[in-house]
């Protein structure tokens, strides 16, 4: 006899979807990081309904205006205007593009690169794990810092060459940690299964492998963007980053330091809107670290 | 600080060596002037030449220079100036394999002879009026003993020359310390110095420059731009200098055979860019005072230097619109524009070209890399400044750009040959006539884009009494305390 | 019953409760039993069902997301509940010491084997660094560990499971403790280890006299080993008794099918068919009301749905079930 | 019954390396094993943890090549069937019902990916037979959708069972397959897989070291030690009659439940064996408490007999036969 | 031991030529030293006439396998800007870079592992709440935008500190700071996840059981666990400082090798850039070496038996 009321609610845990998102919402500093990532994303992608001028539209004769809280400030230009008159909110709203699309082609270049070496290395280990090793340990051997000034410095900077350098150099943290957790999953005995059952090593790779390391990749990934901006921003404040007129944040920075003794709105506004993008990312992704940590235990 | 009667002074790049014979920045030549003497004097303000190392001077023919030199005049280290250190220096440095760092200062020479203790013979390669102008300028002159001995690597380490500061602590990169040679020659046109020490450092940052004359760690920078400058006026302990310098400031057009930028042979688009950009407002707002805008491709004290007769091309964007859509771009085009320093002036002058429709896409280089684009026919527009080596004569600035050589990109044989008829000629007359005919030309077909000159800003302690020269030259020989 | 005073631990109305994401999982509900000098008391059950927080709860070493609440927790006559943190740490490596499941872990991998063993000796001996290495020689040789004066200057990696476990053991038996709690300490070892290790245990408590609280979840053990057994479902103990008692005449559903479920050479025919429990353990967030185990019993009645009675036989055999006996 | 995979002086070694600052040594994990599964049987293989059980059992599986012998499967060597022709015939299950299930794929495409992989059926069809499996090992069509997290380990280990058999192979391969779980699931898998077998007509080699486990399941039993099998019996002989003085040690050791016995003593000796250091001559030795001169220098032969095959000293000397 | 670290000397040598490798054909195929070394107003034959003379005209391998010859004997060449004996002038920098990473790394460690600590022990609390908080906003911020702010504070507004130089030990507070502050945050989070992780170990537990006072526990048993993975960071940390210090050797006018580099490269200083590079990559090898050693040192697990 198995009348309903006898039944006790089974040890077998919540759904996976509840269970995540339980886990997510618990974890304030990830929603408020990504929720500010979320935030900038948006303002860049409604960057020409948000901003209230042409970004690149000078007018020397009203340079350096200070932004509305200052007594010569006006709602015209509620952050001012810069060096040449241009209006400075509309230049950190399409700053906002330039750093993301900076963080994000930077992951895919990087990321494909480094995942697939890691990848390799993890999988096939012996002579490949070897070969990986020794380039990882190269590349990590050169400070990107350093290569990249001086790549950027003979060809000369430009947004599509500063990210392709930094794609290009970037590869290391995704290599290493790829690595380590396709080894990890590689010893796993699904992996053997699926050998077992017959399935060529692409799709084994591709199937059983990625897809559980997909969260550290994404956690690496995030972590990497956000280097990759600031990394980008260094460039730039050294002169050899992006190029003008692009309204680029690190750029911003590097134009506006000169001025920072006297208009310290002006380093401080493209400054801080960096550091919080930055902020925002690592706190997404610590966050997503955390959440993603239970599930690689149990 | 005039308390210890020394003064700091801050610059942003370090010279790769002292000897100046071996750099080509502009502080190595501020070194240069102070630790060593050259065999003639310029003066800065009347232009005239007066004998520093030489007494007297005098053209024996058309390549043949005779000086008569000064007498009693030691080195720092003691050693006594006379022709065999004149002959030593000049020999060494005409020939090539010694690796003179700028070759155009002294490949003019073909030889130097001592004719008795003090007098030297000097003969040109060709006929070269300027070499006066050299020996004025870069052409310091080096004890030989001490020389032979050490070699441009030795005397790095530790100069030696004979001019108003001696070098009394060196640190390569970092900074370098220059004292009063108590011993300095009474009749040199420098005078005797009052300031007791200079100390220059290497700041590469112009924010820490800043921040270091804000808080009185240094005295005196230079090359502050204009906005930079007018801030720190504002500060009581510190005085603004500014001045014109020779140094000109005009855009290439690559109008040449086979240029990445067809639409530039059309003589419309390339008045149309000039008619885009408001030189004026530039110069008022950005570029400061001391600055001017030339017409011409010259600086306008130059000898042949004028724009009288040339089209002058005013600031009209709609004109420039208009002539764009003349020549089959209604909707703008796309151009690269390469550029190495005043970054701020190239992105004014994107956004005014950008306003007409034209984006220029700025590829920001250091000099020689910028050169190697021009000259191998990669350049679109470029963003060049000149300053002539302080030679105020046309055939060192227009003939450099115009005269199809290295960096000519126009490649005009009229031109041309209009500036060969003025550089090899001896007639005044001929000069002015032909160089006029060459620059009206220029500006008739707007081969490039005239800007303006570039003024330069000191910035030093309120104290100091000093003035701006257009050789971007501060003279601490002459400078002094304020009572 | 037994002198008051040779109780050496008291658990009464013992309560673990554990703060997690989907709320507050009970994980151990309301349990008493104690312990005399010189008995070994086995508490068994299926994983999770509590047997290692009780232990932790005990020693006072639970989880900073767990806390306990209990009537009385009682060692030696002396409420351990009311005790402060500088008397728990007074009493623990002391008079009350444990042994840890994972002997492979349970070691710190930075520190010799004798700075391990001889630090607890130190501290609550006060005795100096020489005697303590002469009372861990001595146990050493012990627990069957020869050349032990060598082995002092070992770090753990260099010891295999079984003999990590015997330093474990003597480490638990430095400063001569009343009572020892061994969480299953031979689950990681090998068959032949595991009976040489159980037999070591067993002798050593019988000789010091120590009051044993031996946690497993194998059945052959407890019968082997204990004098009474505890069985523990879900949280409760649902039966608990005298061990010949207990494995000759279970009386709780739970108990009996677990016995039925371990094929036994002789009394299950090979190939055969063997007892099962169906269904699975329920969860232990929130309220569980009525007999936790009726979902999986087949006797189950309407009766289940509140609390079973705790009965009683005069042999101290006792159950929670409302019937007297399913079997 | 005939032998439907043979493995003929099966060695595999691992170089392993000791840390950072020491070279790497061999380590002979399996070390000559001659074995034959024949059809229909139940091969139990026991012995201590790390002796070569799951090491003997992947190169079975074909998921790991031998560093020297040869395994043939009705008389083919398995290198030449390819990891798809191996997968038709030969299909495991694994102990740890957690590792063994990807965690990102739901139960049903679980158990349908070695369908999948053959390209059996369309997508429709293969879920049928993925549901039908599953029924098969008593779990409702309601679990296909889920994924393994939301499954206790007994339900994960009737998947594993379920994508084992749905090829229909004829060897299972069950590497301890209920250590992991408590005993009330362990008689309810125990109870499934000799269902499955009858209705499949299944040959199993199951791994194990819980003899009680291997004396209630299995027809033969080989016994493994540091590498080697040191004897292979008919179940009921082994129980009854061990030759071999581990075997009789590892008998010694089982704890039932049956209150009042006890804990035996086994005799042994506490010299757990280093496999990167193996002792000399019979590898037992050291522990053996009926150990004879000859045991610390002369690696014992096999010998095989009618009930089966014994390496001892104590039981016959001289080469064995073949 | 001597054959394992010959191993990574062996590597480290790989690696220094892979590097020396990739560094001389990435500089120089992408720029005309010959123009950069004729300088500004070079006329072509002055330019041709040097590449002559330096011989730059020859083919890449040749130049480079003369380049590595010279290199292997102990000649790095001369500098093209500064005319002078790269191996001199790259050594006269490096005490001030060193000086500077060794002082950021020990702020770092100074500000992180207490703060890791605390942040492990009392995990999740608002303690380890603000750590995090100090760690990410350390991450986020410039460390170019924070050496300004730093300027601007110490030197500019309350006048304590002098801007730049390396003449006092105060000239070092900023650099140290401001590259110190940047890192920091990597260890803290080390040392926190290391100490959380070790402080939930089974032997942690034993200890406690043993009636250890819980500084102790953490400081004994835990900290001692917990700080190897720190030693290889550090080492990781400090090539990264030794590359990174480019941005702050500037704007403090700290004469190291970050400014050097910075300068060779934009005067395509070839020489001086590939000794940098491929000293700042042997440096990198031979730290991990050290690090490893150090780790077995601390882990008697990797520690020769
Ligand atoms: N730190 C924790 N956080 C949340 N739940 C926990 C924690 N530790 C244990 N639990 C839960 O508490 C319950 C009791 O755990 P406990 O460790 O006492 O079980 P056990 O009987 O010792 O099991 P095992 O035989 O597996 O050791 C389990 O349901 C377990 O999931
Ligand atoms: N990939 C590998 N690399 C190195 N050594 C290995 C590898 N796989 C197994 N070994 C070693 O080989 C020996 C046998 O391992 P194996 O897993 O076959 O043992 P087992 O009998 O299955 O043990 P258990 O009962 O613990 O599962 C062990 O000493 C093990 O450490
Ligand atoms: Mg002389
Ligand atoms: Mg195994």
């Amino acid at each position: 006899m198995t009348s309903e009321p006898l039944s006790l609610p089974a040890a077998a845990e919540p759904t996976a979807y509840s269970r995540l998102m339980r886990r997510v919402l618990g974890q304030k500093a990830f929603v408020i990081g990504i929720g500010i990532v979320a935030a900038i994303v948006l303002i860049a992608l409604l960057a020409p309904v948000l901003a209230p001028h042409d970004p690149y539209l000078q007018n020397l004769s009203a340079r350096n205006v200070p932004p509305f809280w200052y007594a010569k400030g006006s709602w015209v230009h509620p952050l001012g205007t810069d060096q040449l008159g241009r209006d400075y909110l509309s230049r950190v709203i399409y700053g906002a593009r330039i750093s993301l699309l900076i963080g994000i082609s930077v992951v895919i270049i990087s990321g494909l690169i480094g995942t697939t070496l890691g990848l390799a290395a993890g999988y096939f280990g012996g002579k490949v794990d070897m070969l990986v090793t020794f380039l990882v340990t190269t590349r990590l051997s050169m400070p990107v810092i350093l290569v990249a000034l001086a790549v950027v410095a003979m060809i000369g900077g430009s947004l599509w060459i500063v990210i392709l350098v930094l794609g290009f150099l970037k590869w290391d943290r995704f290599a290493v940690v790829m690595r380590s957790a396709t080894q990890q999953v590689r010893s796993l005995d699904y992996v053997a299964a699926a050998e077992a059952a017959g399935a060529s090593t692409t799709r084994i790779v591709l199937g059983e492998v990625l897809p559980n390391i997909a969260p550290h990749l994404i956690v690496v990934a995030t972590l990497e963007a956000a280097s990759a901006i600031l990394l980008e921003a260094a460039l730039s404040f050294l002169g050899l980053g992006v190029q003008p007129p692009l309204p680029s944040w690190g750029l911003m920075i590097s134009e506006a330091k000169a001025y920072m003794f006297f208009s310290f709105w002006l380093i401080a506004i493209p400054g801080t809107a960096l550091a919080l993008l930055i902020f925002a990312i690592n706190l997404a992704g610590d966050g997503l670290r955390d959440i993603i940590a239970p599930e690689g235990r149990s | 600080g005039k308390s210890d009667n020394s003064v700091v002074m801050a610059y942003d790049q370090a010279p790769e060596s002292v000897d100046p014979f071996f750099n080509n920045v502009r502080i190595g030549v501020i070194i240069g002037q102070h630790v060593w003497d050259t065999l003639i004097y310029r003066d800065p303000i009347t232009n005239d030449y007066k004998g520093q190392l030489a007494k007297s001077w005098k053209w024996v023919d058309d390549r043949t220079l005779e000086v008569e030199l000064r007498q009693g005049i030691k080195f720092h280290n003691g050693e006594e100036f006379d022709a065999d250190d004149v002959v030593y220096t000049l020999n060494f440095v005409s020939k090539p394999e010694n690796k003179v760092t700028t070759q155009q200062n002294v490949s003019w020479i073909e030889k130097a002879e001592k004719l008795d203790k003090y007098k030297v013979r000097i003969t040109t390669k060709k006929v070269f009026p300027a070499a006066i102008e050299y020996l004025a300028g870069p052409v310091v002159i080096h004890p030989n003993e001490y020389y032979e001995k050490v070699g441009p690597a030795g005397q790095n380490d530790k100069p030696v020359g004979s001019g108003p500061y001696k070098v009394t602590e060196y640190v390569p990169g970092k900074s370098i310390v220059l004292e009063t040679n108590p011993d300095y020659f009474a009749d040199s046109p420098k005078p005797k110095p009052t300031i007791g020490k200079v100390e220059i450092r290497f700041i590469p940052d112009r924010q820490t420059q800043m921040a270091e004359a804000i808080s009185g760690g240094v005295d005196f920078i230079m090359h502050v731009p204009k906005d930079q400058a007018e801030q720190l006026e504002a500060a009581p302990h510190l005085q603004v200098v500014s001045g014109e310098t020779m140094r000109i400031v005009f855009m290439q057009m690559n109008s040449q055979e086979g240029t990445p930028a067809p639409a530039l042979k059309d003589e419309r688009v390339r008045k149309a860019i000039i008619h885009a950009i408001d030189r004026e407002t530039m110069v008022k707002e950005i570029v400061g005072k001391g600055s001017r805008v030339i017409n011409t491709i010259c600086f306008p004290s130059q000898f042949g230097c004028t724009d009288h007769g040339a089209p002058k091309y005013p600031y009209d964007p709609e004109k420039a619109k208009a002539l764009l859509a003349e020549a089959g771009f209604p909707n703008g085009l796309e151009l690269d524009i390469v550029a190495y320093r005043e970054r701020n002036q190239t992105e004014a002058i994107i956004g005014y070209l950008q306003a007409v429709g034209i984006k220029a896409n700025l590829r920001f280089l250091q000099y020689a890399a910028m050169r190697e684009q021009i000259r191998g026919n990669k350049a679109m527009l470029t963003h060049q400044t000149w300053g002539s080596f302080s030679v105020n004569d046309v055939s060192a600035s227009t003939p450099v750009y115009f005269a199809m050589g290295d960096d000519d990109i126009s490649r005009d044989p009229e031109v041309r040959d209009a500036l060969n008829k003025g550089d090899n000629s001896v007639d005044p007359a001929v000069r002015n006539a032909s160089y006029k005919e060459a620059l009206t030309r220029i500006a008739e077909k707007a081969y490039a884009v005239p800007l303006y000159s570039l003024p330069v800003y000191y910035v030093a302690t309120a104290d100091l009494d000093f003035r701006a020269y257009p050789d971007e030259m501060p003279r601490f020989w002459e400078m002094t305390w304020k009572k | 019953m037994a002198n008051s005073s040779d109780i050496v631990l008291e658990v009464d109305g013992l309560s673990v409760d554990i703060r997690t994401a989907g709320g507050t999982l009970h994980a151990v509900r309301d349990i008493s039993f104690s312990v005399k000098r010189g008995e070994t008391l086995c508490l068994v059950g299926e994983s999770g069902c509590g047997k290692s927080m009780t232990s932790l709860a005990i020693m006072d070493l639970l989880p900073k997301a767990a806390t306990k609440t209990a009537r009385r927790l009682a060692f030696a006559g002396e409420d351990l509940s009311r005790a402060g943190k500088g008397r728990i740490n007074a009493l623990r490596g002391n008079s009350m010491s444990m042994i840890f499941q994972e002997p492979m872990t349970a070691l710190n991998p930075a520190y010799t084997i004798g700075n391990q063993l001889v630090e607890a000796y130190c501290l609550h001996k006060k005795a100096s660094e020489v005697e303590a290495r002469e009372r861990a020689v001595f146990l050493l040789g012990k627990v069957g560990i020869a050349n032990a004066a060598e082995r002092l200057g070992q770090y753990p990696h260099q010891l295999s499971g079984g003999l990590r476990q015997r330093v474990m053991i003597a480490m638990a038996l430095m400063c001569g403790p009343e009572l020892l709690i061994a969480d299953e300490p031979t689950t990681a070892l090998d068959v032949t280890i595991q009976a040489q290790i159980l037999r070591l245990l067993a002798d050593l408590q019988r000789e010091l006299g120590i009051a044993m609280v031996l946690i497993t979840h194998d059945l052959g053990i407890v019968a082997r080993i204990a004098d009474r057994v505890a069985v523990m479902y879900a949280g409760q103990i649902v039966e608990e008794g005298p061990t010949a008692s207990l494995f000759n005449a279970p009386r709780h559903p739970y108990t009996q099918g677990l016995i039925a479920c371990i094929p036994v050479p002789g009394r299950t025919e090979p190939g055969g068919r063997l007892g099962v429990i169906p269904g699975v353990v329920p969860s232990l967030v929130g309220e569980v009301r009525g007999c936790s185990f009726r979902d999986r019993c087949t006797k189950a009645q309407q009766a289940c749905l509140d609390a079973p009675p705790v009965r009683e036989t005069a042999d101290g055999h006792r159950w929670r079930c409302i019937l007297e006996n399913a079997a | 019954m005939t032998a439907l995979i043979e493995a003929h002086d099966l060695t595999r070694s691992f170089e392993v390396s000791r840390g950072m600052f020491k070279g790497k040594r061999t380590l002979h994990a399996v070390n000559g094993i001659s074995l034959d599964i024949r059809q229909g049987e139940v091969l139990a293989i026991v012995g201590e943890s790390g002796c070569g059980k799951s090491t003997l059992a992947r190169m079975l599986l074909g998921l790991l090549p031998p560093s020297a012998g040869a395994i043939t499967l009705e008389g083919q060597d398995i290198r030449s069937l390819g990891r798809k022709g191996m997968a038709r015939r030969v299909q495991p299950v694994f102990q740890d019902p957690y590792s063994s299930l990807n965690p990102r794929r739901t139960i049903a495409s679980i158990v349908a990916l070695p369908l999948e992989v053959h390209g059996i059926g369309t997508a429709a069809e293969r879920r049928k037979m993925t549901i039908e499996m599953l029924d098969k090992v008593g779990l409702p069509q309601r679990f296909a959708d889920r994924y393994p997290r939301e499954l206790s380990g007994g339900q994960r280990q009737r998947v594993a069972i379920a994508r084992a058999l749905v090829m229909k192979p004829e060897v299972v391969v069950c590497d301890e397959p209920t250590s992991a779980l408590d005993v009330s699931v362990q008689s309810q898998i125990l109870n499934l897989l000799m269902d499955l077998r009858r209705e499949l007509n299944l040959t199993y080699v199951f791994i194990s070291h819980n003899l009680a486990v291997v004396e209630h399941i299995a027809t033969r039993v080989a016994v493994m030690y540091l590498g080697r099998v040191v004897e292979l019996a008919e179940t009921a002989a082994l129980f009854k009659a061990p030759r071999h003085p581990y075997t009789k040690a590892l008998l010694a050791s089982v704890l039932t439940p049956e209150p009042g016995l006890g804990i035996p003593d086994t005799g042994l000796g506490i010299a757990f064996p280093d496999p990167l250091n193996p002792p000399s001559g019979c590898p037992f030795h050291p522990r053996c408490p009926e150990r004879l001169p000859q045991c610390a220098s002369v690696v014992p032969q096999i010998l095989r007999d009618e009930t089966g095959a014994v390496a001892c000293h104590l039981h016959g000397q001289g080469p064995a036969p073949h | 031991m001597i054959g394992y670290i010959l191993k990574r000397l062996g590597l480290a040598l790989l690696v220094a030529l892979a590097v020396s490798a990739i560094a001389f054909f990435l500089l120089r195929m992408s720029g005309d030293v010959a123009i950069a070394i004729a300088g500004e107003g070079a006329r072509q034959e002055d330019i041709e006439l040097v590449r002559r003379t330096y011989g730059l005209d020859r083919p890449l391998v040749v130049q480079y396998v003369e380049w590595l010859w010279n290199t292997l004997r102990g000649d790095f060449g001369t500098s093209i800007y500064f005319k002078t004996d790269v191996a001199t002038l790259v050594f006269a920098k490096l005490p001030t870079t060193l000086l500077l990473g060794v002082l950021s790394l020990g702020f770092a460690l100074l500000v992180s592992i207490p703060l890791g600590v605390l942040a492990a022990v009392y995990a999740n609390s608002w303690i380890d709440r603000l750590a995090l908080a100090i760690a990410v906003v350390g991450q986020a911020l410039p460390n170019f935008f924070f050496a300004l702010i730093l300027v601007m504070l110490f030197s500019i507004t309350l006048r304590w500190l002098p801007v730049s130089g390396s003449k006092t030990w105060a000239n070092f507070i900023m650099p140290t700071i401001a590259l110190g502050y940047y890192v920091a945050p990597a260890f803290m989070r080390l040392i926190r996840a290391g100490m959380i992780e070790v402080l939930s170990a089974d032997y942690i537990r034993t200890a406690r059981a043993k009636g250890l006072p819980t500084r102790k526990v953490i400081f004994k048993h835990a900290l001692r666990n917990a700080v190897v993975p720190v030693v290889a960071l550090t080492a990781v940390q400090l090539g990264f400082l030794l590359g990174g210090s480019v941005v702050i050797e500037t704007i403090f006018a700290l004469d190291g090798l970050g400014y050097l580099a910075y300068q060779s490269i934009t005067f395509k200083d070839f020489p001086v850039m590939q000794v940098i590079v491929l000293m700042l990559s042997v440096l990198y090898v031979l730290l991990t070496l050290a690090a490893d050693i150090a780790n077995a040192w601390l882990d008697p697990r990797i520690r020769v038996a």
